[in-house]
């Protein structure tokens, strides 16, 4: 965990960046102990689209899948992503 | 071989990569984009990738099919971007003394790289367009 | 399609054959000359085909898997004669709707014609040759 | 069946080939009702190595698939060819 502010940059792809309406953002975490939940509740708050994929939202750190209790360093790269299609057999 | 490309796939260096002496079969999966999906006239398709994570999910999708089958070699390139009706979006090779392990291994590869790589498409039709995602439906639907 | 050829298989044309705007998956199946078999160095391989029979039979094979399966299209071009280390002496391209099908059906066409199409192969090593064929053993040993 | 002699157009193929030492004879069979089994039984008593084939034979009359007992006409096309390898999966 880290205490104070963090500063994250914060990645979205396929229709969460539709929803948000960038692919990419810094966003700071004026929050002891922040994790990548912390980011996420941060941003429905500013992005109310976002509140419907909390439940399915898939969630990356540094580019290795993360959970929602991952926490953040300064600096991390936090993105977050819908689930991947399977596609029809 | 693993590759994320924005151009079209030119199979014959792959095919390439995974032929040798000791190879008896080789499996080929291409993934090509149909003119119709879910009861509509698709115009064009989107790929779009998380590419630092779908390549390292390409090679933990790769490395597992060397593990579990007596393989000679494996390539995957998936295509990101535009693409339009007959292209292909992912060209897997799977090559290997005998065919049981080499059809076995394919299959592996292209069913476990779409729930795992985070590899997107979006479909356009002459009215809309419509991410398609794990437990899509209606949450995915952008527009119209 | 189905061909049985003499020369070098081009696998360009016969993909063009079974591609189309209706097909989502094309998997295909290339069978290459190993450099060994039984334990032994093969130094190269030829095949003699009954030609009128098997393409009759080619024909059979491809015919059921379309009645099986829902494809597009199937393409068999089996190559006959004098072929060297990684030469490709069979290939088989399925396109379909849907990937399972594909793979089905081109592990179902290649496992068949194996055992129903009059195409034998004589495999040569530095110290003798051996017809390769059913119930083979002993029987078909006709030099050391 | 047909009575009188016939001349019927005899191919080989793969290791039988080699075992006749010729891909393909005419041969003559003054036999009534003459069948694919009348060829071959003519065909050992002249090449002893074919003998060893007999129980794995397979036939083709006119180029199709055909048993010992199919009756052949004049100028039919008799094939004798070992079964198919299978090869390994």
């Amino acid at each position: 965990m880290y205490n104070g502010t963090v500063k994250v940059k914060v990645r979205f792809f396929a229709s969460l960046k539709d929803a948000v309406g960038t692919g990419e953002m810094d966003v700071n975490i004026a929050e002891d102990n922040a994790t990548a939940r912390t980011v996420f509740d941060r941003l429905q708050e500013q992005f109310p689209a976002l509140k419907r994929y909390e439940p399915i939202v898939l969630v990356a750190v540094n580019h290795e899948y993360a959970r929602w209790e991952t926490p953040l360093t300064p600096d991390a790269e936090v993105v977050f992503f819908p689930p991947v299609s399977g596609g029809l057999r | 071989m693993i590759q994320i490309v924005d151009k079209p796939i030119e199979t014959d260096p792959i095919l390439r990569a995974v032929d040798s002496g000791e190879a008896g079969a080789i499996v080929t999966f291409s993934g090509t984009v149909r003119n119709n999906a879910r009861g509509k006239q698709v115009t064009y398709l989107f790929y779009e990738a998380y590419p630092e994570l779908a390549g390292t999910e390409l090679e933990k999708v790769r490395k597992e099919a060397l593990r579990r089958w007596p393989l000679v070699n494996v390539a995957i390139v998936h295509r990101i971007g535009r693409m339009e009706i007959g292209d292909c979006s992912v060209f897997i090779a799977v090559s290997s003394p005998h065919r049981e392990a080499a059809f076995e291994a394919c299959r592996f590869v292209i069913d476990t790289l779409k729930v795992t790589v985070p590899i997107w498409k979006k479909e356009f039709y002459e009215d809309g367009e419509v991410w398609i995602e794990g437990y899509c439906g209606e949450i995915s639907q952008t527009s119209p």
